[in-house]
């Protein structure tokens, strides 16, 4: 029997492979495609205190083995996550991690409070990396100061365990990460989405018509490779790694590198059963390579 | 139910110099698509293109459970498309989103098109004929080696007008020009229309003006086709009055003309 | 007539098509596939002080649209340069720019002194964004205030144009073009290749010898893109963008973005035509959209 | 000369059941290529996989103007290969690297191969026989379902020893104890070797012992092919004793030897 559970920031999962925010919605487009409760773990949207409708279109440019966005953050808000989604994402035995947005510390500290009592929600996911918001999102994610000092806010609210999601649009991830861990985050996840920009070359206009947007899917894998070691080599709290996952090999990857997790974003968008096959590919990768329990892979690449 | 499929390549073949027609074996999509509705293709293993692509329902034949799609040749996916053979087998998602809906009492139909949004009428012409009502088609092309579906909806018993750029066919003009005319001349109940964006607003003011129901079908940059990345989103008023933005993947491809508010 | 020609920091050149460093050579292979006279200008292979054998293999792995290389600088030293290669260069009506690279000030100082009277170059490009040599390289790339340093140092020692080779690596690149403007760079060259790493799960072990390597090749353009849109926003120094270029069309979307001039890297070790085929793409684009100077291409795109 | 050029294939077809054999006509490859040489090949016309492949030529037919490939199916590219009909066009670029050389004297040659190192082994085997000398062709396998060309040496007069790990077929065990015995035998002119690193290894070794001459062929991951990335090293001794790196694809893949320097 290979055992795939892990235990992250004290929440038990059943395997090891999650749903990245953004990319799966609340789920109930997937629960056509396999039952959910397959999964480790859902990373829902992101949300913000008030609803938001988000960027115009187009929002989405296709990129060479990847993928531009510019959602903005379009979300029904916290409130409307509670009454709409929350009950329906309860009748499934999976983890929902609530992936939470802020403008300003004070936002990020006023939706955890809103999200702390709740039943249903395993745990946070402090999303100070999001390249698609003007003012605050990725801002908070390239400083080391502000960084913790997000943290320490949301800490102050809530036990629920809280997984910072890190950009990796800096010099320096591990400077991050270690001030993450030291403001009291339980996990750390990476990477988010990519600053990048496409042009139609037909109208000289941007792809997107928020200029700018995140680059995601396997393009960017070797980057999140990288940083998800480097991460593994500067701190100590869990490392749930994504970017690029579209096969049970990537996935493999980044726990040689150093996740005890990870996440799969865009290649849900591009094949919807990507992670019952992630899952199922792993087990049978262990089984052949006779490796009983996933964490003995963590960290295994061989230097 | 929406499903992820294995379906084999019936027939691919060029039928105008920019367009192939696919035929799909895909029974049990067949059974469920409804006309306007859309499939994501595959059109390569590998991660380039990464993305499937939306293609609409061009016809929906349930006893031979075959679906046929009409697309044109416009960039990498498509071009992909163009080398497989009939035989192979390719990966779809579909049914997908909300088609065109009709009512009972609906007796003449006006359905506008121009460009591949000529295809998806077809599937929708033929759904509406065998409801015993009396279709127009009224078309719109560049020029007369462009023009899609003439003979099919022909056949199927609609009467059809065409519009082309340069007059090598038809009236030289726009398809709105048309339904303008025809408006005036016929109690008209119902316009169903798809096609380029100026066509699709020039439509939308037509019938507005002339206070006849309209439904659009909208095309927008997707990235999943099946609701979950908020990509495909297009501008709505909500009844409160207030802006929104609507899946088109999802909460379409085809709209209720009012309901969509065009930008400019 | 299309003009297709430019004038950067003081030198012309035919065309706005250049070969980026490291992905050609000295030049000699692609000379059985073409005549070099048809290009804009070549970047030489990054030159140190005294000859380097570079890392031991595998220096190479394919990753999605993409390639990771670790080359480490392997190369004959900027006197094996100027003796074996130069005089081979100088029979073509091409500009040569030596792409020249140090582990301290000093030897950036001093291989600019070497190269300073040497007839057959026509610029230097400064190299502070190596991803894949220990100690330097990257490093000064990263820091406004070295990288400062190390143009200041350079610009001493000679009148030779002077082109900044960026790294990506970073978290505010225009502050980093900012810098090297002010310390009297004539012009900017970017992006060097990004930190990534990946891992053969076969035999566990990083797929480079060196552990972590340069990804360049079409998964890297909308970063690049991106960063020669703000470096274009932030500078007035001519800017030479590169990362991914493998067609016409997507040079254009640099020139669009605020390039000056391109340069095309990997895309010639998948296709030594590449150089080749991208100019005539330009060239036919140009016509087909009536514009009659690429120049006014640059910056073009339509926010 | 190297030349970049769209080749049709006339033939590509399964030989076992991990290989393939892809027959090109490419006239002018065919008149230059050596022993020992390869070929970049495109797998795709998209950006995935990015790089092209090296494979070897397996034989070489000037008079009908076609290279032959023996490809092993190991990943992506070697994948997409299998895919190509004959009638299609395929990018190469070739004839590239360093050969196989051979001198008048030699009498008493011995072929080392393992895997799809063998594939290469059959067209020098091809051109020793023509200059009349005496080839011994020692292959190594898994199994006797994996063994690649034992029947083409056969044809071509050479005498054939195999060695299998599971004793499926001739002897069971490691190639390199065959060759040891009939280094013992015979008095060996040259030994050229082309197959997985142990074996090229053992073999090294053992002529060094037997003061026989021996080319090898090397593997190493590539970039470009044609010496432009310096991406494909293999360490050598340089003549004064220090280390250097040489390129596989340009100074290689056919290395004497003595001058190779083997980690480990
Ligand atoms: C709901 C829906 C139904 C559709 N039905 C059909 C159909 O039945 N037949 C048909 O021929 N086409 C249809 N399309 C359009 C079709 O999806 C695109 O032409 C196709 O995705 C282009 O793929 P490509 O890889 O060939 O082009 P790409 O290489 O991706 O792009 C080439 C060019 O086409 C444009 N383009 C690409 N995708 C879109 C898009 N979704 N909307 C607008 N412009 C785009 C871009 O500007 C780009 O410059 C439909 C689109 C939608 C959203
Ligand atoms: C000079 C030369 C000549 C060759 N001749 C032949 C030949 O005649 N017939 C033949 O079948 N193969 C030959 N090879 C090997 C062949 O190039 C690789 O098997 C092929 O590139 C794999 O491509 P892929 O996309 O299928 O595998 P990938 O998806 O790229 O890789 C799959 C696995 O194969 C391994 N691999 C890939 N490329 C290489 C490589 N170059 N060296 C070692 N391991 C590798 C990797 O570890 C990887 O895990 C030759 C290689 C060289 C360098
Ligand atoms: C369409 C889309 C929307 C996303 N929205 C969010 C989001 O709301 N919050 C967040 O933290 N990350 C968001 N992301 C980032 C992903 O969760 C993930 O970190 C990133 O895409 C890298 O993984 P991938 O390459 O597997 O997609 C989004 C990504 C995509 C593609
Ligand atoms: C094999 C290889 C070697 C390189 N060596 C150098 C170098 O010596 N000096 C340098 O400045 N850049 C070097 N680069 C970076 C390229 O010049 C270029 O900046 C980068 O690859 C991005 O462009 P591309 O995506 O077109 O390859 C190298 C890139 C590759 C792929
Ligand atoms: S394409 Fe993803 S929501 Fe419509
Ligand atoms: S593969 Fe590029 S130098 Fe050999």
């Amino acid at each position: 029997m290979i055992n795939l559970s892990v235990e992250i920031a004290g929440i038990k999962f059943k395997n090891p492979v999650m749903v990245a925010s953004g990319c799966y919605g609340f789920g109930r487009e997937f629960s056509n495609f396999y039952d959910l409760n397959l999964l480790g773990a859902i990373m829902v949207k992101g949300l913000t205190l008030e609803p938001r409708i988000g960027n115009p279109p187009p929002r989405i440019a296709e990129t060479p083995a990847g993928m531009l966005n510019s959602v903005g953050l379009q979300n029904p808000g916290v409130e409307g996550f509670i009454k709409n989604e929350l009950p329906w994402l309860k009748q499934y035995d999976v983890p929902v991690i609530a992936n939470i947005n802020g403008h300003s510390y004070e936002e990020f500290a006023e939706i955890t409070d809103r999200l702390a009592g709740v039943s249903g929600i395993s745990a946070l996911e402090v999303n100070i990396s999001c390249p698609n918001v003007k003012n605050g999102g990725m801002f908070f994610g390239t400083d080391p100061v502000m960084a913790g000092e997000v943290v320490k806010r949301v800490r102050a609210k809530t036990d629920l365990p809280l997984i910072v999601k890190l950009s990796p649009n800096v010099t320096d991830i591990a400077e991050i990460a270690k001030a993450v861990e030291a403001a009291g985050a339980d996990a750390v996840s990476l990477i988010n989405t990519v600053l990048a920009m496409a042009i139609d070359i037909k109208t000289r206009r941007p792809a997107l018509s928020n200029v700018v947007g995140g680059l995601s899917g396997p393009a960017v894998k070797p980057l999140a490779v990288r940083m998800v070691w480097q991460v593994a080599q500067a701190v100590s709290v869990p490392i749930i790694g994504m970017g690029g996952i579209a096969k049970a090999e990537d996935a493999i990857e980044f726990f040689l590198a150093g996740a005890n997790a990870v996440a799969i974003g865009a290649a849900n968008l591009s094949n919807p059963m990507v992670a019952v096959e992630v899952i199922d590919g792993l087990k049978m990768w262990l089984e052949q390579e006779k490796i009983e329990d996933i964490q003995h892979l963590v960290g295994g690449v061989i230097i | 139910m929406v499903q992820m499929l294995k379906v084999k390549i019936l027939e691919n073949k060029q039928v105008l110099p920019d367009f192939f027609r696919m035929v799909l074996a895909a029974p049990m999509v067949a059974k469920e698509a409804v006309p306007g509705q859309f499939l994501m293709i595959n059109t390569s293993d590998t991660l380039d293109p990464f993305l499937k692509r939306p293609i609409s329902v061009n016809r929906i034949d349930q006893e031979k459970g075959t679906i046929s799609l009409i697309y044109q040749i416009v960039g990498k996916g498509t071009r992909l498309l163009t080398k497989k053979n009939a035989g192979e087998e390719i990966q779809i998602i579909g049914p997908l989103g909300k088609g065109f809906c009709w009512s009972e009492q609906d007796k003449t139909i006006v359905l506008v098109g121009g460009g591949c949004g000529i295809a998806p009428l077809v599937a929708l012409a033929e759904a509406l004929v065998q409801t015993g009502k009396e279709v127009f088609v009224l078309l719109g092309s560049q020029c007369k080696e462009k023009l899609l579906g003439e003979d099919e909806f022909k056949e199927l018993g609609c009467t059809v007008m065409v519009a082309t750029d340069d007059g090598s066919y038809g009236r030289r003009g726009f398809v709105t020009e048309l339904l303008d005319e025809l408006s005036q001349k016929k109690r008209i109940d119902q316009v169903y229309c798809c096609g380029p964006l100026p066509m699709t607003k020039a439509v939308v003011q037509i019938t507005k003006k002339a206070f006849i129901p309209c439904q659009i079908s909208l095309e927008e940059r997707m990235g999943c086709g099946i609701g979950a990345c908020i990509g495909c989103v297009t501008k709505v008023r909500r009844e409160d009055g207030t802006i929104d933005y609507k899946k088109v993947c999802h909460d379409g491809p085809v709209f209720t003309s009012s309901e969509v508010v065009f930008d400019d």
